[in-house]
């Protein structure tokens, strides 16, 4: 892919749904410029209020130059032939035209402080980020490939877990991903993942807990059973900090909590312990 | 009144077998001959069983799946030739939900691991209506490194709603636990069945199904969600349960085809219940033949077949794994 | 060694200091005969009480028939010159001639329900159980030599930590030991323990909760920290069930809790999991 | 009062401290020549500090290893090219008692894992006093893991009284978490360098000193048990902790004689909190020189040359190991 994927992918900015130019910080209430908050990574320059991230904005912000998309043929269908209101089909056009993704995922590789990486990136606005059989495809793509290339792999997950919508052929990306992982990192590559708000369900439970290093970005909310589940079951309300980056940090579950505006430079740190050879420029 | 549909028609199949065992009571004390009544009231018992069970929707299937006298873990475990409970993740809890250790299956040795749902309500409040902790996963994990590092066959049995959902399960990383346990199965290089004995639940049954064979019973239920889970998140209505059942594929005959399943163990009219040694007999049969086939293979080519196996399940192009029942 | 070896070793029983023979039991009172005592492996027949072993009893409840010791000749020594009321010399003479043991282990090879097996048996009896130089050295060459063989190895633990008198060449012996049992276990052979009462300090801490499979007697004592230092720390008495082989199992500490009459039934099905080849008689 | 002696004895020094410094403000503010009296004043200032501290018994260096204001393992840590804490055990909770992860040691990459107690009160209570819970341990293991599948060297810092004795660190399985520990280092294939900073107590020092260089603070002590452990458990009289630590041959000089360690770093006059900066710096030097010198060596001789180390360690006829001082 050219050099200028950057610019016209990014013209597309998050939240994508609301097309004015002024943004309201939902937690602060703080009314933002579209353009300023896009240039603070879309977070909230008055709370620090991390707003969800699309996909490409993240690769955009992570990478140096360069985003080379692999398994972008690889496109979703209805094993199920699944409809309710609507047909799958027709759900999976309309997230496509809204997001401008064609899946959850986009997979590829690029260099990140000059370090060669495999970078997977889940986006919520496909889909609710949920995992159906061509997001674990290309993940599972991705870490095969990463492990020919012997380069790190980087993971920004974000889901709400399996994708009802393909059934168990959904689930079994589990396996698959899980898979590739295991065969990945049994060679001894560096396998980083960083959650984001939210990665829930069968993307937590599989992959993304599998990860050598474990970053979140500030307030995710990470956790297996989704909050309404939870609540639903004990019924009684959860204390807002439950399932948070943070709450996860003080039980031992993750590494570190990162802020948006320092995860790169954070990120670049991490992979001069992991493979200690830039390449050069 | 039941929850459960199964249990419910059950009901009046009740008092026609009294009748019958009445009838063959006072035949047998009698001079009169009452073989043809007796025929007669049995052949509309098997009719009415036909009519009832012959052919079940997959919301049917569901609530067999959860039979309460469905057979349990334990009721396959037990028939083993032999058996030694392991207990506990070595880290903080033994979780009644699982149930697993070493055992012999026909004068094979193995690891067996069961989710293991109570059979009657203390026993459910016990074993957590068989949704395992963080700690069962763990515990399980632990059981499958072991059978690796000794040799022996995992063979697992599922049945569980889900993974635990409470408030201790995450603050001890439930997704952490399932995500090792899967590895775990991806990775051990020994030959690995499970079996799919009742409900299916999501990742929550993954964690112990990764395997190279995988057997499931004719009425079980495997799914990526629980039909009111998957009602609930799609269209905020659980009492939608029954189309969710419907259109999630979770029954055995649409597993086979996907290739989820390997293997359909046929169940007795009426569910496994009412034939429970029959039903045991044949599944452990199943996977004695299963075991003694992977046995054959290295680790090497084990785990290179089960990496395939996974890589090409839910392969985006094939269109050829749409069910023939419901193409269009 | 000869088949003669169990007889005149079993002469002496346990408990050793009560020469009398009636024995009462600490937990439900009752006077047991000393022959009955012994003929019940040393469990009252009224409460299921287990009293502690000695050593050789041990062994003798548990094998076929012969049983050959190794590295008898590897005898303690004073190497810190240790003396307070008594010097360390007097004490490990005292023990030696109380316990008939020269260390508080003894190893050695046998069968048990016809499988070979390196087996270790501790003694509280001697020092209490405390691991020193040749304890260490003992159970290393214990995994040595199975780890040629390729035979599954039991260890009896029972043991009050490492040996004070003996300093810091005492708590070496859990790197060495520990460094025997990862190479045995590594080659793919089974280890399992048997934790007795008690099993506490740098043997719980070290070799004993290495195994493969962590049985425990009924009612053993098991812990890192002695129940003393704990309260004294807590400033509260802990409930009687803290730190019994029951509250382990219930954390899932161990994985199984056998009465000492069955043990060795239940030793020899473990064994036929893990060998699946016993010799022929 | 405090209860640590050298404190105590520093107390009077301050004394004379301020009077040094005094007379130095004065002697620069006055055309007065009082360097004769200045140097007399230092010259008696270090004749009581070699008085004081010039040869410490086994129970002073106990005192001293725990002086509160001893460099603590993140005194060294920060003096790193470069760190990056990771956390947490996976599975229950992060314990603070222990820190670790990746840093840069000269341009080197290593995992650095450091037993951490309060610098303060507040921060006592927070870090346990530097006593680890089996979570800690299980960080520790996490983390060595991690560097061996990495080929990351791995360096520790050794400062605790022992492994927490609570409650839930038995319910936890406190031996289990050690025991791990000890094995993971006993196999970790990259190069571990140890150093004792502090107070090394039992099997909750050792589960981080399993390594293939162990250095020691001239004043540390590295012990089987506490003074006052040892002493309470050998005659029920904690009060007799200074002979126990006189007996226990806990002093750097003992344990080198030993071969239990590798290499003193010694301490300036007064212990290492009097020249933090520099102690830390020749500690330093010394970790990277064994880094540097372990790193050459394959995986296999690593593992071969640790384990001889360890298996020679504690032999039962080496009479020779008996310290020289010692023998009669
Ligand atoms: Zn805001
Ligand atoms: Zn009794």
């Amino acid at each position: 892919m050219m050099r200028e994927w950057l610019p016209s992918r990014r013209a597309r900015e998050t939240p994508r749904n609301d097309a004015a130019l002024w943004v309201k910080c939902p937690k602060c209430g703080e009314v933002l410029y579209r353009r300023d908050l896009a240039a603070s990574l879309f977070v909230c320059t008055r709370c620090s209020y991390h707003f969800r991230m699309s996909a490409y904005d993240r690769i955009a912000s992570i990478v140096d130059g360069d985003f080379t998309e692999i398994a972008s043929e690889v496109l979703p269908s209805d094993p199920l032939q699944w409809s309710d209101k609507k047909s799958y089909q027709t759900k999976l056009k309309s997230d496509a035209e809204n997001s401008g993704l064609s899946e959850s995922v986009v997979c590829g590789f690029a260099t990140i402080g000059r370090f060669p990486v495999a970078l997977g990136v889940m986006d919520f606005h496909f889909r609710g980020g949920t995992m159906g059989r061509v997001t674990g495809e290309r993940i599972t793509r991705l870490f095969e490939e990463a492990r020919r290339r012997k380069v790190p792999c980087i993971i920004f997950a974000a889901s709400g877990g399996a994708r009802m919508e393909e059934g168990m052929l959904a689930l079994m990306q589990m396996a698959k991903t899980t898979a590739a992982v295991a065969r990945f990192m049994e060679d001894g590559n560096f396998f980083l993942v960083v959650l984001t708000d939210p990665t829930t369900g069968g993307v937590a439970a599989s992959f993304a807990f599998q990860a050598d290093v474990i970053v979140a970005e500030s307030k995710a909310m990470i956790g297996f059973a989704g909050r309404r589940v939870i609540e639903q079951t004990i019924r009684q309300r959860l204390p807002d900090q439950f399932q948070t980056a943070e709450f996860l940090l003080e039980k031992g579950a993750i590494d570190m909590v990162v802020d948006r505006r320092e995860l790169k430079e954070k990120l670049v740190r991490l992979l001069e312990y992991a493979v200690r050879e830039p390449v050069s420029p | 009144m039941s929850n459960n549909l199964i249990v419910e028609r059950e009901k009046g199949l009740v008092e026609l077998e009294r009748r019958i065992a009445e009838l063959r009571e006072a035949s047998a004390a009698q001079p009169l001959d009452m073989s043809a009544e007796i025929a007669g009231l049995e052949e509309r018992y098997q009719a009415i069983l036909r009519e009832l069970f012959g052919s079940l929707s997959p919301w049917e299937k569901v609530h067999m799946a959860r039979h309460p006298a469905r057979p349990t873990s334990l009721d396959y475990i037990s028939r083993f030739d032999r058996f030694d409970e392991l207990h506990g993740d070595r880290h903080y809890r033994d979780d009644p939900s699982i149930v697993g250790g070493f055992a012999f299956l026909r004068s094979r040795a193995v690891m067996v691991i069961g989710q293991q749902r109570g059979r009657d309500t203390r026993e459910n409040l016990r074993r957590n209506f068989g949704m395992p902790a963080p700690e069962g996963y763990r515990k399980t994990s632990r059981l499958a490194r072991l059978a690796s590092r000794l040799q022996l066959p995992v063979v697992t049995f599922v049945d569980t709603k889900g993974a635990d959902p409470g408030i201790s399960s995450e603050e001890h990383a439930q997704s952490e636990a399932i995500a090792v346990c899967l590895q775990t199965f991806a990775t051990a290089r020994v030959p690995i069945v499970a079996a799919i004995i009742g409900e299916g639940g999501s990742g929550g049954a993954l964690a112990l199904a990764i395997a190279d064979h995988v057997l499931m019973l004719e009425h079980s239920t495997y799914s990526v969600a629980s039909p009111e889970g998957c009602a609930a998140i799609l269209w905020s209505d659980a009492s939608k349960a029954e189309e969710a059942a419907a259109r999630l594929k979770l029954t055995a005959d649409d597993l086979r085809r996907f290739g989820v399943v390997d293997e359909i163990i046929v169940e007795p009219l009426g569910g496994a219940h009412r034939n429970a040694q029959d039903v045991v007999t044949r599944t452990l049969d199943a996977v004695d033949r299963s075991v003694a086939r992977l046995s054959s293979l290295s680790p090497e080519e084990l785990l290179d077949e089960r990496y395939e196996k996974y890589r090409r399940l839910g392969e985006w192009q094939a269109q050829s794994l749409q069910p023939a029942g419901t193409a269009q």
